[in-house]
């Protein structure tokens, strides 16, 4: 059935910056926010903008991502004629199968899903960002510029410009260059790595590099070279609302520090609904002795300790005495009696046992860092967990 | 698949609910931040397998439509044709306005529904009784033994009036003494029955000859009478109906106690329901909450002692909220200070404003209203 | 996300449609085998992409309950608040009971709803109304130009009453002729209007306080003689509203013409409906059918002419059946010989059964009739 | 979440002995017996059993099977805390991921999946065998007779026997010997690939032979026999109602034909409904010089010719003036006028135009044969498709 554009996601990265967290589920999966996982944010403003069906290029990890999306009920995407489609890399008849190389390999190892729909536009999104965006206003300008493709593009200092993929437009406002990491940079717009392409164009170049065995099959590093040296008209979309890259450890913890202050980005938005899927839980209980201040608490919560600056998700307890500031607290993570968890995130189902500290206050020394604990691990009674410190599941401290 | 059908009654919406149902019926009451009291029924059902319900609604079920829709919250939603089924009053023509009589007219208007239930037994169900019942478990009680129905009944004496089964030597229901207050023999009933679907065509056809229409005091006495077979079944745990809002306000105010809460959310049985918010609630510099049970997207800036705070609410800076139930969408206006009241849907209360209830006698204050 | 929403008139159930609607509203009328009316306006809206929409049911609207279930046969069965919702007539206590007077009163009925709504244009359709009509052009249609309402017009002359709209030289209508029953000027309209939310508030105001009801003689006349811009979008192809029996037999037959039945169900504007049955049909060595539309688990061994027959019908050896609509579940006995009958639901005729109505006067036997 | 016993469908077979019908998709999304897909047996069978938790495992072709198969809401397998779920190979955190290389191997790469579920009996099963079997009936005698393992079996002809896997019962009805295609069969007592497992037991049997560089890693050439040798108690669970595999052209048109004739498969049994999920098609037509005997036809079917001892899916035009014989017409295959179809497949929306034929009556030859043309084939106008015959998509004739 036709569609005029259609989304592919790349979920399929390892996520491997983000260590302990991404070591049994796929980064797009990793919690966010209190209620949210990361792949909400890209699905919801899918569904918001219109746009029904989506691929999910996935390889790593998939299956509590894809028990997670489901048929995609929860972001409105189960229409009959759309909908969300988990695609991982599969055999072809009497062929070999063989993994995604690269980003542009999975989209040309799924030409046959696209083809399907037989799209004017491919909407090209990752899974590791935290933004609202409405694409239909992207595909709007899209078109009016008559792009090949169009790169959603941030202003960024000069300084952080040096470490991202950075967008030189010519005269006319279409692009002339692509740097990446560029030393001296020529422009502020930094791609969002959030691409429309004309699709019958795309087709063409990712047979074309597919075929060229120098290639890595990487958009940023091949598919968008190639089209600029031939000329395509590549037009910058500008984006000047909130955005985050949540593929490391700091930037994670970052992210979610900042819907505690008036950062750009407003959850409580009804006209852009930023949906998930999460279990019934009661509301959550603040005991008696509980103090809750300038925080972020979910459903299912337990809090009879202290909270402070810091992101609950659902079924988080902290028990009597027990203080939590400045920390992310991942699903079900539980801090007993007068343990101390600050400047940390702590995993699903992680147990801070009584008396023990997770990470501590920024000291000035250049080695403080996040302190993180994966999921399902229990810190043992008293036992300190350093800032900076990375445990993996498996691990006892 | 289990061969049990269960059928829900919610229908009944009493006058001591006063304000509350004046557009809701009873079963569709909010609860504990986030539920309606028929949640509790269907979850008890859907934890036991039992996947085919209908649900008897005769006025004011808009409310009660709209929170069961498909179904799907309790898995209820399925392609061939069970499922939930909502039954309003119009089986037969002369049900199209009239109240129900009793229990057994309720369900003659739709008796066609239960000659058509596939499965064999039936367990019937009252809508607005706060209660996590471990149906599986009573159901493998009921199988076990040999009688044709099985009563389910509490330990603890409720509040308000109930019917209490007095058990004989033999372990079958000897009496049942109707309308109570107080302890006394026998254990209090909760409205919850597992009887053979023959049986109940059977009752409802005598009673109906003998123009008799209460459950327990015609049809079950009826039984009894003539020799049938009644199991008892004890629930261990909490258990209240509500039919006033003495005891709605109590039993929303006993989800604070933390072993209360654990006996109607147990982690094996979870109580589902529908889905309305995708984002948690933000608590700002200098706010305070103790004691209190706070659903997500709420706002809080002032202060709670003691509430049940629904989603989607928003108590500004200085507000003080004591004893309070806040349903779904309400605002409490910066320094406005309220206690012991119940505030219905979408009500909200400007700076300053001051309410004060009695814990025995809370302030109903109806939905929609903005002081 | 469309910027429309969906209201659709299923309350009205005439009384020409006899024993079709002793149980059921006109727009659970069944159709062509395996449809029921109100899926012509919900494919039409889902197909243009709209997805929330509101339905005003009054009287015995059990099956049309049933049949609408979750709403996910139109993709209308949403996650957050909005999709299918059943309007049933208790938005206010004084409509608990009455017949609405008119389409007026029945959207006032449900103003709080029609005034929730968060779009900004609404399309009114009519549930009984077979047609598949393209809203997406209508729609562009509509935003094209600057009128505030455009009524959707068919271009054949239906048997049944209908209004006409007369278009002036500038392209807007220019009158309305009411309750018109043969050619005449101007087109006949198709009770499909999409209208700016706030004109159908003020219009549905207007009506009140002028103590009006009629949708087109009171408010479309008020909204023209005060000024307002009418466009209209011509929909080529075939419409018929369902108002009595003759209409309701007429418009099934009409499906046995591949012309009219491609018109109707256009490969690239599905009818969507629910799923009941899951095994295709079975004709035996023996079996006759000419010039009929069979639905899914049928067994056929007689001999069939001219019929429209649902899922689950039954056609004996030696059954001879012309002309017959035969809904889901009827039983034709061995050598039954029917002429012109419209068997109801679960019908069943027993062997050697002759039963003769007219083309003209086709013989309505009532839902679970045995003979 | 503890279930009892969950379901693992093996549905990543290439089915390659279906030749052009399983070109692009995998055997069990092959259609079958009008409105069904092989795959709806199998899957009907688990939710009549009350057995609500599905892992559907596959490497070949998934995209049509995963669109199909949704979140399992066809089958009602789609339950909060079980359902339907798609499981390909996948990559785990540093390692190389690895297709499936044998049946057992498949189970032991989602080995963490059961896991979930801690159940106490694991039931694997194919996808492509076409019964209706309670396995609540089964999973009653495995537990009656504490077997480590039981095997659905059928009593089958001796000859029948020595092209099948064979299980030799001791004098205490437990299974002695199993011999594949044994020249002289010791018991009529064949295994129809569907096991009952201890999941403990099974789960170290996997194991230790995962870690066997030797093994195949096949449940029928390795598990069973290990087990065996270990004197483990495997039980025959005797069914005698219908079973067919369907894994060859030969199969499957015996299959559809017996639905006409008064095999022991009834698919109009409202007790043990088979589901399949289908679009919404209008009721089927049958023209003024439409004849149609001794056939079972789908909703969406177009009939002004002749169509006698076939099984038309839906959506099938049958022009007037074509004839078609003891054939399997699948969804959206037209046949134009005065063509004629005899003992024949026709894949997905082929066309035989007018005056072709395909496929002939029996000849009485040893090399006459059902003729099969695959999906979305143009069979031109007046040719020939003589029986036996095979024609692939992209084939044009």
């Amino acid at each position: 059935m036709k569609k005029s554009c259609i989304a592919m996601l790349l979920a399929g990265g390892q996520g491997s910056r983000l260590y302990a967290l991404t070591q049994s589920v796929a980064k797009p999966s990793v919690p966010f926010g209190g209620k949210y996982r990361i792949i909400d944010f890209p699905l919801s403003n899918c569904a918001n903008s219109g746009i029904d069906t989506v691929g999910v290029l996935t390889q790593y990890k998939p299956l509590q991502l894809n028990s997670y999306i489901g048929i995609g009920q929860s972001w409105d995407l189960d229409v009959s004629d759309g909908g969300v489609y988990i695609l991982p890399p599969y055999l072809g008849a009497g062929e070999k199968g063989s993994w995604f190389t690269g980003t542009a390999n999975a989209i040309y190892q799924n030409l046959a899903f696209i083809e399907n729909y037989d799209p004017e536009t491919v909407l090209i999104l990752s899974g590791d960002h935290i933004y609202k965006m409405d694409y239909a206003d992207m595909l709007r300008e899209h078109k009016e510029k008559g792009a090949a493709l169009t790169i959603a593009v941030q202003e960024v200092t000069m300084e952080e410009a040096t470490r991202m993929g950075i967008l030189n437009p010519g005269a006319d406002g279409y692009v002339e260059q692509f740097e990446e990491k560029p030393k001296h940079p020529k422009s502020n717009l930094a791609s969002m790595g959030i691409y429309i392409f004309d699709w019958k164009k795309l087709r063409d170049y990712l047979i074309a590099d597919e075929n060229d065995p120098n290639s890595s099959k990487d958009f940023g590093k091949n598919i968008i070279p190639s089209m600029l040296a031939a000329g395509e008209k590549i037009w910058p979309y500008r984006f000047s609302g909130y955005w985050r890259d949540v593929g490391t450890i700091t930037s994670l913890w970052d992210a979610n520090m900042d819907l505690l202050s008036n950062a750009d980005i407003n959850l409580y938005d009804d006209a852009w609904p930023i949906a998930s899927r999460s279990p019934v839980c009661p509301p959550h209980y603040v005991g008696e002795s509980a103090k809750v201040v300038h925080s972020i608490v979910t459903e299912g919560c337990e809090i009879d300790g202290y909270v402070d600056n810091s992101v609950l998700s659902p079924n988080v307890v902290v028990a009597e005495g027990a203080e939590v500031a400045f920390s992310v607290l991942m699903p079900g993570a539980v801090v007993e009696k007068g343990a101390v968890v600050k400047y940390a995130i702590v995993g699903e189902n992680t147990v801070v046992e009584a008396g023990a500290r997770v990470g501590t206050d920024p000291d000035g020394s250049e080695n403080w860092a996040v302190a993180t604990c994966g999921p399902n691990i229990r810190i043992r009674k008293n036992a300190t967990v350093p800032a900076g410190a990375m445990i993996y599941t498996g691990e006892e401290v | 698949m289990r061969n049990y059908h269960g059928i829900i009654f919610a229908y009944q919406t009493t006058p001591e609910l006063r304000e509350l149902v004046s557009a809701r019926s009873g079963a569709s009451l909010p609860f504990c931040g986030r539920y309606r009291l028929i949640d509790f029924p269907l979850s008890s059902l859907r934890n036991a397998g039992i996947l085919d319900c209908g649900v008897i609604m005769q006025r004011n079920y808009q409310s009660l439509l709209d929170h069961l829709s498909s179904g799907k919250a309790w898995d209820m939603s399925r392609a061939g044709d069970g499922g939930l089924r909502m039954l309003p009053p119009f089986g037969l023509p002369e049900y199209h306005t009239g109240n129900y009589v009793g229990t057994i007219e309720a369900l003659n208007a739709v008796s066609t529904y239960i000659r058509d239930i596939s499965q064999k037994h039936v367990v019937l169900m009252f809508g607005s009784m706060v209660a996590n019942i471990d149906l599986d478990a009573a159901i493998r009680k009921h199988e076990a033994g040999d009688a044709d129905i099985t009563a389910i009944c509490g330990t603890e004496t409720p509040m308000g009036q109930h019917h209490r089964f007095v058990v004989g030597p033999d372990g079958y229901v000897r009496r049942i003494d109707l309308y109570r207050r107080n302890d006394g023999e026998g254990l209090p009933g909760l409205e919850a029955f597992i009887i053979h679907k023959d049986t109940l065509l059977q009752l409802m056809d005598r009673c109906s000859a003998m123009n008799l229409y209460a459950f327990h005091k015609d049809a079950l006495n009826l039984f009894l009478s003539a020799g049938g077979k009644m199991d008892v079944y004890v629930h261990h745990g909490y258990a209240n109906a509500i039919r006033t809002v003495e005891e709605f306000y109590r039993a929303n105010k006993d989800m604070l106690d933390p072993a209360l809460r654990r006996q109607v959310f147990p982690v094996e049985r979870p109580v589902r329901t529908k889905i309305h918010e995708y984002v948690s609630t933000y608590y700002s510099e200098g706010a305070v909450a103790r004691n209190c049970l706070i659903a997500d997207n709420c706002r809080i800036e002032g202060e709670l002692e003691d509430c049940i705070v629904f989603s989607g609410a928003r108590i500004a800076k200085g507000a003080k909220l004591k004893g309070c139930i806040v349903m779904r969408g309400c605002i409490a206006g910066e320094n406005s200070q309220l206690s012991y009241v119940i505030a219905d849907k979408d009500t909200a209360f400007s700076a300053g404003t001051v309410l004060a209830g009695n814990e025995k006698l809370p302030l109903v204050v109806p939905k929609g209203t903005k002081i």
